[in-house]
């Protein structure tokens, strides 16, 4: 349906509830949709499994929604950084669940959430802790994992500049997850720098069709 | 469904079939049936119109109805078929036919494509069809004849992928058969996946309880349903 | 490995050998590499697998590579159309073999090739005559049939542009199988209306990168 | 084989240890090890540098090399590390340090970006590791420890899907014990996925069979083979 144009990101992550599933895109600080999840700490959602590739930087973006205790589980690939010490210390603590995804496969289940991949074989952490309790099957001599779609009730994603129809285009190596999230999620808001008019951007050129996206909202940047 | 009537296996049903409304003095042509597809369709809903008789659903939608069109071949925002000087071998619909871009288009190859078909993306798609169920069975792919070479394309991917798949079609076939059946013969397309079904003669929603008769054109729904039985 | 500019089709499929798995772009004659197809009924390899959308329109590309015999089977999505009669003959004569393959579900099984993923299930099909013989499971309480990757030892593809490093960009939708062929075979050789300088294309909107790409010949339009 | 010393379970084979050179006086550094790494990486490549130590191997590549670097979070033809006003937060690697754009760069998304590794198109990746053993299992994400935090990132994607992965390390872990093991003690990231041990004190070829010793540094294969049989 139609793109909905936000004022701010307090309208764009208006309605989110109690309990769900948050895909947060960004690669470290790369794409990572800041303002958007400060207005989720406003909102004030809660219990919410976070999905994002690291488990928060310093102390703001993830990191403050983890502090604000509104995080029960973290899908990530990394969350041991130099820098990811307000989940370190709620891990410690017993007080945030986490299931470690290898990264590529973290990517792929969200493919297959938006693709309508009902499950996949994948050969990657076959024979490995990360395998364990997994069904496997032996593929031309090689053993794969079966690994089933990541969906989110909510992506929140961060890109270089949308159209007024939502379709998205994102800079350098900030576009990471925020593609394969937005169609991955029932709900797809993503904070851009800049909105600009229909036909202002190279149809060859557009990474994300507005079909995924649900709301946009600009914040400079 | 109180006011409409419930045709089970097509055939019969607890019916209440005087409720339902005659809506046109006669049997619609392709273009009335294109016509009705639009006015059902949502606005600002994403779409893929399938080819032959379905492409003529975009001639009906409303200039501000901001539905966008999804080609399977890798395009949305697709515009109406390109004339003269607008053709470019480069650009076409899903029929080969050349075709133009709206603002706001963008291009993705097959497998972008196809995955927000089947990732259930799309909104509706509108498809013909040989034969469907009363319970929203659908085959449109092969006649199943010996000697036929079978062609499926993106069929099935639109009828597994689609949130909505409105089937047009003529009722009746050429020998005077129904091709709303109880249960199709020719090969399947795909289970269960067809919503509403528009031909010349009515409109039905299907679902498990089988079809729901929702208007009428030229016929009663009690003249209908006696034809649909003896079909 | 690096790309090769070749001076001409000829030297772009040469090696081709008898019994290979051969995929060949495009969507009707949009993104159809006619210069390769040609030059690949010159170079002589027969016994061929073909793997593409369409079986072929008229009397050439495609069509005339079935017309010379070299094809013991097709495998596609669309082979009946008003103008595939070479296709059409060969079949009813029982001298071509036909698999044939859901449009999406052919585009998926090159992607699982090129990926790296072992098998995937797939909703497509489900219930119907393709799905026969093939492996089902219900996930979410919907049937899905077991898809296999499908790889070529060839891909022949049509695009727009190269760069010297054979990054691709494609012109509208004569896009639409070559990225997904140039990631699932073993060698690579995309026909260009044009190559250029590297740097020339815009990092953000190669498609193709070079990576995937063995050989380039430019054809003019 | 002939010539070099099989160690079999690291420990013992039949060995031909006299006939491995020793081809530095003393032991390497990590630049020098790098430059080892780069020597054997062929011209054209398409590579992956892990982060840490494994990135060195870029100042050690020929200008002329024809080598094109890929970094998981995206990008191929990636370039040295930025500096000064080269900073841009949106353009870094994969281990977040902010880096440059070659020329002929291309940049994708995570999904396309991890298909092209798991699907075989790296011809080498380069990783460090906590324990390699003979036959090529790589431990390189956790330590297992019950206090540490696990992280993978694309350790595993790497090793799965590179067509060769190259280690780099040092041969001995503080304690003195080897980190080339008969069988990794520490939870797995891959199995037999590494062709090639490079440390500071020697380069192996890994395998079915077990390592294969190429050349040592500062000291004879035998002394070598020696320490590692009571590491």
């Amino acid at each position: 349906m139609t793109t909905l144009l936000c004022a701010d990101p307090d309208e764009a992550v208006a309605g989110v509830r109690d309990g769900s599933t948050v895909l947060v895109g960004g690669f470290g600080m790369a794409g990572m949709p800041v303002a958007l999840i400060d207005a989720l700490i406003r909102q004030g959602a809660t219990d919410l499994t976070v999905v994002s590739n690291n488990a928060g930087n310093g102390d703001t973006g993830l990191a403050a929604l983890l502090a604000a205790g509104r995080v029960r589980k973290v899908v990530c690939s990394f969350p041991r950084q130099a820098d990811s010490w307000v989940f370190d210390g709620l891990y410690r603590q017993g007080r945030v669940e986490l299931e470690l995804v290898p990264q590529g496969t973290l990517a792929e289940r969200m493919r297959a959430a938006g693709a309508g991949i009902g499950a996949f074989y994948c050969p990657t952490g076959a024979g490995t802790p990360l395998a364990e309790g997994k069904e496997t099957r032996e593929i031309d001599g090689r053993s794969h994992v079966l690994e089933y779609p990541l969906r989110g009730d909510v992506a929140l994603i961060g890109a270089y500049r949308a159209d007024r129809m939502g379709n998205l285009v994102y800079r350098k190596t900030a576009r990471n997850f925020g593609p394969v999230m937005a169609t991955a999620a029932t709900t797809v808001v993503a904070q851009v720098r800049e909105v600009v008019d229909v036909g202002a951007l190279d149809p060859e050129a557009v990474v994300t069709p507005g079909l995924y996206v649900d709301r946009v909202v600009e914040v400079g940047s | 469904m109180s006011t409409h009537a419930l045709v089970a296996g097509v055939l019969a049903g607890p019916a209440d079939l005087d409720a339902v409304p005659m809506t046109a003095p006669g049997p619609l042509d392709k273009h009335a049936m294109a016509a009705l597809v639009a006015r059902d369709i949502p606005a600002g809903s994403f779409v893929n119109l399938g080819i032959g008789q379905p492409t003529l659903v975009a001639e009906h939608l409303p200039a501000d109805s901001g539905v966008v069109l999804h080609t399977e071949n890798g395009m949305l925002n697709m515009g109406p078929a390109a004339v003269g000087d607008e053709v470019d071998p480069d650009l076409t619909n899903a029929g080969k036919i050349p075709v133009t871009e709206l603002p706001g288009a963008a291009y993705f190859h097959h497998a972008d494509s196809f995955a927000m078909m089947r990732g259930g993306h799309l909104d509706v798609c509108v498809l013909g069809a040989f034969q469907v169920s009363a319970r929203g069975d659908l085959a449109n792919w092969h006649t199943g004849a010996p000697d036929a070479i079978p062609a499926v394309g993106g069929a099935m991917d639109l009828a597994t992928g689609a949130r909505q798949v409105f089937v047009m079609m003529t009722l009746f076939a050429k020998d005077g058969t129904s091709k709303l059946v109880p249960a199709c013969t020719y090969p399947l397309t795909g289970l269960a996946c067809v919503s509403r079904l528009y031909t010349d003669h009515a409109v039905f929603d299907l679902g498990p309880d089988g079809a729901v008769l929702r208007e009428t054109f030229g016929c009663s729904a009690r003249a209908l349903v006696e034809r649909l039985g003896r079909g």
